[in-house]
């Protein structure tokens, strides 16, 4: 069996694994076990990924493999991987196991929602090995649909309105991405021949200007709508304060992420004459997002709203850093979108511990938290400053990287936008620092919190691992450039032409 | 000129008639004014030399229809009960629809040019409708004859299951 | 006995009684007045095929017949109406045909 | 070659006490993190001792003077193919010094805290990050680029945000914590844009390449000009401004006032010795960039230096609190490094201002260090913060008043003591170059004099406070680096620095300029005998000086509303007008729209519902309608 295959089959097996079990214990330790071998399993890739690397394989992609399954429209099932999708999926795997151990205590319905979140991840390692874009198209929603439940039964607070608002829109967005996916099916074969939805094939094919000028605005506002594109962010605030905690992670760690990968893998990849035309538009849309979602995000109350804000602005940046479209600031939005799904997961799982303890999230009702609960307030203050962008963590390697890169761009309107961009900076410390001030410092507010239990083991398996992602990229980051470097190489080339941006040749 | 006046007066009463039908709110007083609609199109048919059809529009129409409305009316509704009318705004859209249907028909009529038949006429005497109802050749109706006597018995016994009170 | 008088005359009355009909059609609201203005259309278009039968094609006796057949229908169906109407007033009540939703719920 | 490798364990021992105190400190006795701190530090200090020793002393200067030696370099991130982000450390003159000043303030801290904190909640925490801001204090000044001095620049910000906020139960500590790390974050920005102007220009990070006066910062710098400088000029500004964001330039001095939270250890090595010099050092360490390719910049340098110094000497007048006096005593002798710098050039003689900055800012750690640890003994024994609680508390510290006095003598400029050298040389530079500048220093230096010694007076002399019970010195773990510091005080002004740490390198030759020496000497003891009359005895000539200078006082008093100014900004401005808008406009303006289309396509849907209403009547209206419509549509398109 061809290895990428595992990363499907193994979450399949966990599934029915799970169906075998009668309660919460049984379907959490299925879980467990099934996550970690998926973990395992993308450690081995990455191991895999690097060590072909070294050993001097060129290929663009690597693991490939090809099956046809719908004969008469040459649909496949192409997978296959190269720096960036390992990458990523490396993050799924991370984010899926500290979700698993961060809904440990998941009563109601257990078994149940540990299927629809598996299911769910199933989906989003399916989209990222995935080299069909209609195989791709139809893992992003099998990865939607589990949404939709998620929130709606284990939800919180108004869950039906966000369930079917954060549902609607990502179905909105599918909807425009079917009209481009087709547009490119449709024009995959310029010199006739048959048609395909294969991306390296597709990116062989000149697709004619007029088209991509014509189908360009759906794939990425498609991708968009999920990568949090200002104005079409809505759903994110709603969503991610209604999820229940691991899906909350999963979301805004991995699900968001989707959107940026599909906007450059897809819609800038296939399509780069048209992107260079209208890069201008969404330039200026995210980086509205960017400094508009921390400015959201101040004057907050919910600790939720407070993070959704924050994503919408640091998923803002990595939309902005990819359509700078040179090869550093790419890079930076590769990493971009790893650290913050990492520091965002490791916010919503901490911000779901702390809500299960006090049982609010209104950040004025609480106070001096770190006194009662010093571990996990630690991780909030660690995850907080990685968020803010401190060296060390990883938010600074994705954020010095995309400003230098963007800095670099010849145009000055690009430099400028970068300018504004890096205003963001102060505004993240400022709210940052304003939840941390008043949540976990200064007087205990309320007595009742006064005899809180710190983290139970589970939940110190589920912070930690995070923190160690987030730290051991903030330290040692070197390696992960230069292998999603290696593999932006062609895309950049394929850009080059239109940019004067020579991809960096690497020793 | 005599057959102008008369066709006149004809056409006048069934105007005035046929609007006073539909806009009584007594439902008695509207079966009696489609009753003198049907009498003065039985008199149109006369003036088109059309008897036989004349005198079937009386029978028919005139005294069978008609009086089964009024029966029905007699047994639905109270003598003194007023009919209910449209609210205004389905009234002013149905007024609306309706002259514009009337306007754009007449205008029609009025710019086509009607072609008549040059070939003689046959007589619509009692002889030759019934040769002809009763033919199966050119010119012979004895099917559609033969399908509305089955349609009427079916519409009998239909009439009777339906109205018939039901049996418990 | 119909020289002088143009077709058209015999066409407008028809049209209007026709278009009086769809009035009554479209407003009246009681289940009797609605069949009585369907009469009024149906005789309209009986007009209509006696007259073209005579000032058109004297030669033959189709518009002739047709009206025949129209008539024999238009009592059958009135017959059929009004045994459906005298059924509806029995479970209803009523004949007016706002309150007869039975089946719209 | 150069056998200095083994200077990276200068970094690496605090950083793996921070690391190893962090996630273990709690599972020893308390005393065991300071005394691991303490001993870790010493041995880094010992290196740094030897470093400086083989660098200067045990081989001859060449031809070109002292050359910078890179000890080690490593890629940390490749960002293009010139730019990458590298973790180097880069021996010159000034990091040398450097290491010396941060090893020393900060071993004498550590071992000062032991005392100074016993029996505090958090022993060891504190003494983590207090490892870690050492770590990340000398990453800083061995930075061989700038995006490195970046980083480690960021992080001493945020261990000074961890120390300042120590007392996190506290809610003025939280507060001030905060504004610490806001304030100098927004400098921060300038100072990252900076380097992405001047790398983007220049195509580099490396601090070598930069400051060569042959590389490309010096040669590009009459490219393309914005506003009527060129942008390398506006990169220096931007840089500056970062610079001045740490080292609490006017106006964004304010929060290192309300540092004052945190432990007076941590005053004193990081808000007084260390980390506020970070702005002079970042602008020493750029500085050919800035005399070779930037003048307006330097002179942006030199007026903000001026100008912080006289606001802040002013401000320290009328304060009570003693570390705020302080504080500002801080302020208003960086403002003077600052000037220094700015008025030097580079090369020669010109860049005398140089060689008296860094002896200044070297000097300058040294009593201030010791000002801060005296200030925390006489804290520790009233515990009071205020000078009007105090007095005559001569008998009761025998020690600390001794120390205290040699420190303020030492600031004063009194001669022999080392501030007298370093102070002298600064305004010999200024009376080289700017006169105006030079004046305002002479006032500076009166008014230093006469607010160190209103707090001498006020603490030590005077009439007798009542105490709650009878003050004591504090133990020998806390006084013996206060004695150690006042030596150094004493003798550190023989140190050669005009042949060791010089613009260019090179030996430069200096005397004592007695022009200048003799009447600053005269006002600082003028300043004194101010202070003398005013505080020595009990009087009412403060009460009426104060009145005289009602407005100057209360203005001064409320340091000149500027903490009102940027409370209104931010309060008012920032959180009004634009945060709250921007949740409200995206909660109602963005989402209303889009709820809004979702209750378009609802209501659209409850009407073509209202169509399918099974009323007869209606079909039929339509019905006839779309006869009607069809037919006039086949009309008009027949005709």
């Amino acid at each position: 069996m061809h290895f990428l295959n595992l990363f499907v089959v193994v979450p399949a097996l966990t599934i029915v694994a799970i169906l075998f079990t009668r309660d919460l214990k049984g379907a959490r330790w299925a879980s467990a076990v099934g996550m970690s071998i998926q973990l395992v399993l993308a450690g081995a890739l990455v191991f895999m990924y690097l060590s072909a690397r070294n050993a001097g394989v060129a290929d663009e992609m690597l693991f490939t493999a090809d099956s046809t399954w719908f004969p008469s429209l040459n649909i496949r099932y192409a997978i296959g991987v190269d720096g960036i999708s390992v990458a990523m999926i490396a993050l799924t795997a991370v984010v899926i196991f500290a979700g698993v151990f961060a809904s440990w205590e998941m009563e109601f319905l257990s078994r149940e929602f540990f299927i629809s979140l598996i299911l769910l991840c199933s989906g989003v390692f399916g989209f990222f090995i995935s080299l069909d874009l209609f195989t791709m198209f139809l893992f992003y929603e099998l990865a939607v649909i589990p949404m939709y439940l998620l929130i709606g039964i284990w939800g919180s607070g108004p869950k039906e309105y966000s369930a079917m608002k954060l549902t609607l829109m990502l179905m909105g967005g599918s909807a425009l991405l079917t009209v481009g996916i087709l547009g490119l099916y449709f024009h995959s074969a310029a010199a006739g021949g048959q048609h395909t939805f294969h991306i390296l094939e597709i990116a062989k094919t000149d697709i004619p200007v007029t088209a991509q000028r014509f189908f360009f605005p759906f794939t990425f506002i498609g991708f968009g709508i999920l990568g949090a594109l200002f104005p079409l962010h809505t759903w994110s605030p709603d969503g991610h304060s209604s999820a229940p905690t691991a899906v909350s992670m999963l979301h805004a760690g991995v699900l968001m992420k989707l959107g940026g990968y599909g906007c450059f893998r897809v819609a800038m990849f296939l399509m780069p004459e048209a992107a260079n035309e209208m890069a201008w538009i969404f330039i200026i849309l995210t980086t509205i997002s960017v400094v508009y979602g921390a400015f959201g995000a101040i004057w907050q109350k919910d600790l939720k709203y407070i993070n959704a804000y924050s994503s919408v602005s640091h998923c803002g940046l990595v939309l902005f850093a990819l359509l700078m479209m040179n090869q550093t600031a790419m890079n930076g939005a590769i990493i971009q979108m790893i650290s913050h799904g990492l520091m965002t997961a490791l916010f919503f799982a901490l911000i779901g511990m702390i809500y299960s303890r006090t049982h609010t999230r209104i950040i004025d009702q609480m106070g001096g938290l770190m006194k009662v609960i010093p571990f996990l307030s630690a991780v909030y203050v660690i995850a907080g400053l990685a968020s803010l962008g401190l060296p060390g963590l990883s938010g600074f390697v994705a954020e010095a990287t995309i400003f230098v890169g963007a800095f670099q761009h010849a145009d000055t309107f690009h430099r400028v936008v970068t300018i504004v961009a890096t205003t963001s900076i102060v505004i993240t410390a400022v709210y940052i620092l304003r939840v941390i001030g008043i949540l976990l410092l200064g007087p205990i507010k309320n007595e009742h919190f006064e005899h809180l239990g710190d983290a139970h083991w589970y939940e110190r398996i589920s912070t930690i691992i995070l923190v160690l992602g987030i730290a051991g990229i903030g330290l040692a980051p070197l390696w992960l450039s230069d292998m999603i470097n290696f593999s932006l190489a062609p895309i950049i080339g394929k850009l080059s032409g239109l940019v004067n941006d020579v991809p960096l040749v690497l020793n | 000129m005599n057959n102008l006046v008369m066709f006149f007066i004809l056409s006048g009463l069934i105007l005035v008639f046929s609007v006073m039908t539909v806009l009584t709110r007594r439902i008695l007083r509207s079966a009696v004014f489609l009753l003198f609609v049907l009498l003065a199109t039985a008199g149109l048919y006369f003036m088109l030399d059309y008897m036989f059809l004349a005198a079937v529009q009386l029978t028919v129409y005139a005294g069978g229809i008609v009086v089964l409305i009024i029966f029905s009316i007699l047994l639905t509704s109270h003598i003194s009960e007023r009919a209910a009318m449209a609210g205004k705004w389905p009234m002013i859209a149905s007024a609306f629809v309706v002259l514009l249907g009337a306007g754009v028909t007449l205008y029609t009529i009025y710019s086509y040019v009607f072609k008549a038949s040059a070939e003689p006429a046959i007589p619509s005497t009692m002889k030759s409708i019934g040769s002809h109802l009763i033919s199966y050749g050119e010119d012979g109706y004895a099917l559609p004859f033969e399908v509305i006597s089955v349609l009427l018995l079916a519409v009998m016994i239909g009439a009777i299951i339906v109205a018939k009170k039901e049996v418990k | 006995m119909h020289q002088g008088i143009p077709l058209h005359y015999f066409l407008i009355v028809s049209t209007l009684m026709f278009f009086i009909g769809i009035f009554g059609f479209l407003t009246r609201r009681n289940l009797i007045t609605i069949l009585m203005s369907i009469e009024l259309i149906l005789n309209s278009v009986n007009i209509n095929f006696v007259v073209f039968n005579r000032y058109l094609f004297p030669h033959k006796l189709q518009g002739h017949f047709f009206s025949m057949i129209v008539i024999a229908i238009a009592a059958a169906e009135a017959a059929v109406a009004i045994a459906i109407i005298i059924n509806i007033y029995r479970n209803f009540r009523s004949i007016e045909v706002g309150k007869v939703d039975e089946m719209k719920h | 070659m150069h056998g200095y490798a083994y200077t990276v364990y200068i970094l690496l021992i605090p950083f793996i006490i921070f690391i190893f105190l962090g996630l273990f400190g709690n599972r020893f006795k308390p005393m065991f993190s300071g005394i691991v701190g303490s001993a870790g530090l010493l041995v880094s200090f010992i290196l740094s001792l030897t470093t400086a020793y083989r660098y200067f002393f045990a081989s001859a200067p060449g031809e070109d003077g002292y050359t910078a030696i890179i000890a080690m370099n490593a890629v940390w991130l490749r960002l293009t193919e010139t730019l990458h982000i590298d973790m180097g450390i880069l021996l010159d003159p000034i990091s040398v010094m450097m290491l010396i000043v941060i090893t020393t303030v900060s071993l004498m801290v550590h071992i000062y805290s032991i005392g100074y904190m016993k029996g505090e909640r958090g022993y060891e925490r504190f003494f983590s990050f207090l490892s870690l801001f050492t770590f990340s204090m000398l990453g800083l000044v061995v930075a061989a680029n700038i995006f490195q001095m970046y980083i480690f620049w960021e992080l001493v910000g945020v261990s000074s945000y961890l120390l300042i906020g120590f007392y996190y139960q506290r809610p003025s500590a939280v507060a001030a914590s905060k504004k610490a790390f806001i304030v100098t974050r927004f400098a921060d920005l300038g100072f990252l844009i900076g380097i992405l102007v001047l790398s983007f220009t220049t195509g580099t990070f490396d601090f070598q390449t930069l400051t060569d006066p042959a590389g490309p910062a010096v040669t590009h710098a009459g490219g393309a000009t914005f506003l009527g400088l060129s942008v390398i000029t506006w990169s220096l500004i931007l840089v500056f401004m970062g610079g001045a964001g740490k080292s609490a330039m006017f106006p964004l001095h304010i929060w290192l006032p309300d540092a004052m939270e945190g432990p007076t250890p941590v005053s004193a090595l990081i808000h007084a010795a260390t980390m506020v010099v970070a702005g002079v050092y970042l602008v020493a360490r750029m500085f050919p960039v800035y005399a070779l390719a930037g003048i307006p910049a330097l002179n942006v340098v030199a007026y903000v230096g001026g100008f912080t110094s006289l606001f802040a000497a002013v401000i320290a007048c009328t304060q009570l609190d003693i570390k705020r006096v302080l504080a500002y005593s801080t302020m208003s002798q960086i403002g003077y490094m600052m000037l220094a710098l700015g008025v030097a050039r580079y090369g020669g003689h010109e860049g005398l201002g140089f060689m008296a900055s860094m002896f200044h800012l070297f000097t300058h750690a040294m009593f201030k260090a010791l000002l801060f640890l005296c200030a925390g003994a006489v804290i520790h024994a009233v515990h009071t913060n205020y000078m009007n609680e105090m007095g005559g508390l001569r008998k009761y510290l025998p020690i600390t008043h001794i120390t205290f006095l040699v420190a303020c003598l030492t600031i004063a400029g009194i001669p022999t003591f080392a501030g007298f050298f370093s102070k002298d040389e600064i305004l010999a530079a200024a009376w080289h170059h700017n006169k105006f500048l030079f004046f305002v220093e002479y006032i500076v230096a009166g008014l230093t004099a006469f607010y160190m010694f209103r707090l001498y007076f006020s603490i030590f002399q005077g009439k007798q406070a009542h105490y709650h019970h009878v003050p004591q010195e504090a133990p020998y773990v806390m006084t013996i680096p206060l004695m150690l510091l006042a030596l150094v005080s004493v003798f550190s002004g023989f140190i050669p620095f005009h042949s060791l740490v010089t613009s260019d390198g090179l030996h430069l030759d200096t005397r004592i300029e007695w022009g200048v020496a003799i009447p600053s000497v005269l006002i600082a003891v003028a300043g004194i005998g101010v202070a003398a009359v005013m505080y020595r005895k009990e009087s009412a000539l403060p009460e009426r000086m104060a009145s005289t200078f009602r407005h100057l006082y209360t203005w001064s008093y409320h340091k000149f509303y500027i903490d009102e100014v940027y409370l209104f900004i931010t309060k008012k401005v920032i959180f009004r007008y634009i945060s709250t808008p921007v949740a409200w406009f995206d909660r109602h303006v963005v989402d209303g729209t889009i709820n809004g289309i979702a209750w378009v396509i609802v209501s659209a849907s409850q009407k073509v519902k209202g169509l399918q209403s099974g009323q007869l009547q209606q079909y039929a209206l339509v019905f006839v309608s779309g006869a009607v419509l069809l037919i006039l549509v086949f009309i008009c398109l027949l005709y």
